[in-house]
């Protein structure tokens, strides 16, 4: 099952045991989406449960909510994370406050999907990676999930959740393939997983990251350098015990993700580290993000400004050289 | 019931919010209520009119001006009083203000700091009642304002190509804050309807009568049809955009015509010349008081939230 | 100019660009171009009726699917055909693609990748216009999907509002991506515009001279009133959303039909019976090729940018 | 002259010095924006030079980015941060990418000025400070004043300035006053200043929090403890090199503002020092910001989530105590 399946089986398993998840977007029905994700549950489950949205992100939000407010659990699908941009009002002033501004009267069921990242070369305005933001606000919930097991079992826990939650997707996982996850290991709300675990140096991740640490990890091996990764999976709220526990093992820690580096999800990682685990801090605290600039369209300059397995190495031997 | 009847409940129910109002902007004055708040004196017959036909069960989505809108929905006055003075008893528990008003036991799905923001509320929530099949409906209160929102736009193409049943009611007191809505909306409400080929209807504001008759007529049709009509009722904001403002903008001779346009005097007088004693309207007047004491009683003895539990409503759980 | 000599001129621009994204489809099959391309065959006559009446100093602001509205205006074939392959030659020095082409010498304010993204950039263009007070007017291109975003509405108040030069340039082509219109918008775009008193155009894209004539009338008054106006323009998508898509959900007759509604046919067979020889024709096309071909290898002659200069370029100095 | 009026003056000078300056806005005519920064401008320079705008967020941003693009210098006024959710694509996707994605043809001098920040009890919807967003966002600069002088020279700066910024305005401040700044202290972009000098722990703010900063030196001097405070006064891109200078004199570091702690301002600041300052860090990086909480509307509650000089303090001493 890839990725992308995996969500979709998630959608269709959700909606058949609820009758209250609706799915809401742009072109989700006969088109399935640009990703194909929801394709085939028009068919299945018919015009009332799987809204075909104009070209209205604004309103595509902000009417979910008004659902979810209502009793319904929409998933929404917002093509690009890019265009989450015209859907900041409703998602941000409305809600993510509903639930603390109401007074606990009325909570948010509603999923938001947004697919983040670059590498496609559709230029500055289809790759972005947006999650701090949401990260920032109280009332939201934030996950990204790095492989199929992960997808299936987050966008069930996040349908299921009563908050508001921003599932990013990434972009060039959607054909990747995972076997299932045994049930100790399934993926919840706040929890990460160690991916692997070793000794030197632990790399925090998500997303797309996760696979750039598994190739540094195979190609570290070969010099004897042993990595712990961590794939975060859900980035608000953060698996904090989960981190400091691998920090206090290894006492060297590299941040990587997609996202641009500056004022990223690595940057809240790297300052709660720096505060509540500074005494097992033995080196620098080192963050591998995207450059500080857009999305270039040039396939080689986009990926030049891209974090990478290569980079990821050089990182991590960097930290560790620290003396 | 005769009409009569009709008239004096809906001469209560204006007058209660008038004095709600009232009071509430002594009690600003007082210090008692912190943050701004906006006054529907001079609007009362609009959201009185429309709620005579509105369940339990129909959902509202109010506006920054929205104590009239959620007082005639049904919001008890011990929890908006309490609301407003920031306490644990308010409706939401002192976290949501006048702008974040809500009740869930009576379909009132907030108020909104955020013009425009009531739009999509209520066409996701006639969205929920079109699945739902119940034939419940929700009203999306709006300004003048919000018809510059791009928002409005989006909801009425929505509402009108899905056939949802929602009410777009727009209460026009000809003003944005301080700027006059000829100098912010260029279009035609009437005709903008109608480009999406829905129902448009208007009504001024001072004749409660004149705004139940024709709520009475557009609710039961999107009901039976479920498709959005707009409904355009004219008023005047008496009180400026915000307790404490003066309205030094606006020429006192007009000033003074607009508030001379008070549906709460129209009825009076209707009623006196209809026959009713003076006396009548004066016990409503007694009992609205001595309702409106006891709940700003109850709102005075409510503690404030605690830090903890406040904490703890970030997220449900 | 006779009129002979005009519609030989339209027919080489619509042929230009019908052959420009000929060949940008063989270029993007064989891997040369990243990314999508929205190409715009079965769209050519409105770029090129529009662009006839433009000076280098009137501005517009163009779609994803821009590559004929960027070209009528003057856009350079070799900075075109660089920019898609993502090389340092590109007017955009590779970094914008074919969704954000732009250029500043011919007033082209770029392509957009968000859904409306044009309308602002022309209608702040077109304030700029009016406070130079130097009779330029700005073009906003926009998709009928574009119909059903809030920004359309907030421009189309604020142009009308502040007459402000700004010509609504709608292409119709029916779709939405994968979506048919008319399950994304329930608007009348007709009686939308009235409902802001704003001028409003139809004609049909098959006749490039229709086009043409009403594009001189529109913007002639555009430039007298410094009135927006809206000009809609029903045309056929060839090629699918965008290039590769196999339009598998469009009913195979229906698609044949449209690609018969072909601009430049119809002019050629006009052109034809009006007595053109047709070895003039296809010397225009021999001419046509030569000059793609030479930009086509101007473009693939330029490096990429290097990342030093990439990274310079993220803020202006 | 208040900060406010600073803000005006800067304004009223600019406007005058360049007549491609215009201001863009909703209110800001006759009314004067909700704190009277732009009273008078109107009658000054009359109504094609101050637009009034509509109540159409997304309009108002693009359009003066479409404007920026033809050569003029738009000041828009964005009422309340809270706001700019509805002009979030003009802002990030549109003006803050053009120069880069158009390869360098055309820059966009536009200032955004928002005011956040709570403490006049509005409720959620009123009151935040999303500086970090902006931040984030390659394009963008992002400055914030703490007083009336730097006010006026960045905003002067920021006018000057052929790039998209952000100019955050603090509510709370808009009536405070200062005396104006040597030629040497002027702000300009990029750089900070050291507020007061000192050599046991160095307070990293900006805005609001430079005179809860102050306030905690008042009373911490009373205890013998000597604060180095920093203003930023520019977020995006922030004076690492002050910083860094500071830490390496007093090894110890709190980061405080007015948003939201979690993946705010400080994280970044935070993440940098743990990275680039590990070697002269002697105890864990302390932030403070606001709780992982909307704004609520009951002051006491309000108040309570928010940083102010006690809690600022507080975590200077907690610092302090680190051995
Ligand atoms: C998105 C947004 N923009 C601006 C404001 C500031 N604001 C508050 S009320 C208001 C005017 C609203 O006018 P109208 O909708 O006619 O309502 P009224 O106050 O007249 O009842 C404005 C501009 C806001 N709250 N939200
Ligand atoms: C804000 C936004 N939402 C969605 C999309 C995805 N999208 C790209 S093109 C398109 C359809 C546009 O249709 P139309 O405006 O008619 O232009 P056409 O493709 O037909 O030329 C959509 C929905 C986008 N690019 N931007
Ligand atoms: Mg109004
Ligand atoms: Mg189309």
């Amino acid at each position: 099952m890839t990725y992308g399946e995996a969500i979709r089986a998630a959608l269709r398993d959700a909606m058949c045991s609820d009758d209250h998840v609706i799915l809401m977007g742009e072109d989700i029905g006969v088109a399935g989406g640009p990703f194909g994700v929801t394709s085939g549950l028009l068919g299945e489950f018919g015009d009332q449960r799987v809204l075909d949205f104009p070209v209205s992100e604004a309103a595509l939000v902000g009417t979910a909510y008004g659902a979810a407010l209502c009793g319904y659990k929409p998933v929404v699908e917002i093509m690009f994370m890019d265009f989450a941009t015209l859907a900041m009002d409703a998602i941000v002033n409305q809600a993510a406050k509903a639930h603390f501004m109401f007074g606990g009267q009325f909570s948010v069921p509603m999923v938001l999907r947004m697919a983040h990242g670059g590498d496609i070369h559709l230029g500055a305005q289809h790759a972005q990676c947006l999650e701090a933001w949401f990260a920032h606000i109280p009332g939201l919930i934030v996950v990204c999930p790095s492989d199929a097991a992960d997808a299936y079992d987050l966008m069930r826990a996040a349908i299921e959740n009563p908050n508001p939650v921003v599932f990013v997707e990434n972009k060039t996982l959607y054909r990747t393939t995972s076997a299932p996850r045994n049930a100790e290991n399934k993926a919840e709300l706040g929890r990460g997983r160690i991916v692997l675990s070793g000794n030197d140096i632990s790399v925090v991740t998500y997303g797309a990251g996760v696979q750039w640490a598994k190739d540094s990890a195979a190609n570290l091996a070969v010099d004897g350098i042993d990595i712990e990764i961590i794939d975060l999976r859900t980035i608000q709220p953060w698996d904090e015990a989960l981190v400091l526990r691998s920090l206090r093992k290894t006492h060297r820690i590299v941040i990587c993700h997609e996202a641009v580096t500056g004022f990223g999800v690595g940057a809240e990682i790297a300052a709660r580290l720096a505060d509540v685990g500074f005494s097992d801090l033995r080196a620098p605290i080192r963050r591998l993000g995207a450059d500080h600039m857009p999305a270039a369209y040039s396939p080689k300059l986009e990926s030049h400004s891209r974090p990478d397995s290569e980079k990821l190495c050089r990182a991590i031997k960097e930290v560790l050289s620290y003396a | 019931m005769s009409e009569i009847t009709e008239l004096l409940q809906m001469y209560r129910a204006m007058c209660r919010i008038r004095k709600v109002e009232e009071r509430l902007s002594a009690l600003h004055k007082a210090g008692d209520i912190p943050g701004f708040i906006h006054s529907s004196m001079g609007q009362e017959s609009v959201a009185v009119g429309i709620s005579r036909y509105l369940t339990v069960r129909d959902t509202i989505a109010v506006t920054h001006r929205g104590h009239a809108q959620s007082i005639a929905k049904g919001l008890a006055l011990s929890a908006l009083f309490a609301e407003l003075m920031g306490r644990e008893a308010g409706t939401c528990r002192g976290l949501g203000g006048s702008m974040h008003i809500a009740d869930s036991s009576i379909g009132l799905l907030g108020a909104n700091g955020i013009v425009g923001g009531s739009l999509p509320i209520a066409a996701g929530s006639a969205l929920a009642h079109k699945l739902d099949g119940a034939g419940n409906l929700a009203v999306a209160y709006f300004g003048d304002g919000a018809l510059a929102e791009g928002i409005f736009h989006e909801c009425i193409n929505l509402c009108a190509l899905w056939s949802l049943p929602c009410l777009f009611l727009c209460e026009n007191n000809g003003w944005s804050e301080f700027s006059p809505s000829d100098e912010q909306f260029s279009g035609d409400l009437k005709k903008f309807a109608a480009a999406f080929n829905v129902a448009y209807h208007f009504t001024e504001g001072l004749d409660v009568s004149a705004v139940t008759q024709m709520a009475e007529h557009i609710i039961d049709a999107i009901r039976t049809t479920s498709k959005p009509q707009v409904f355009e009722v004219s008023v005047e904001r008496f009180h400026g955009h915000y307790e404490g403002d003066a309205q030094a903008y606006r020429d006192p001779v007009e000033l003074a015509a607009a508030r001379a346009r008070d549906p709460i005097a129209h009825l009076r007088e209707h009623l006196l010349a209809f026959g009713i004693a003076a006396s009548i309207l004066a016990q409503i007047d007694v009992e609205l008081t001595v309702e409106i004491e006891i709940a700003v009683n109850v709102a005075r003895a409510s503690p404030v939230l605690s830090t903890n539990d406040a904490f703890a409503m970030v997220y449900a759980s």
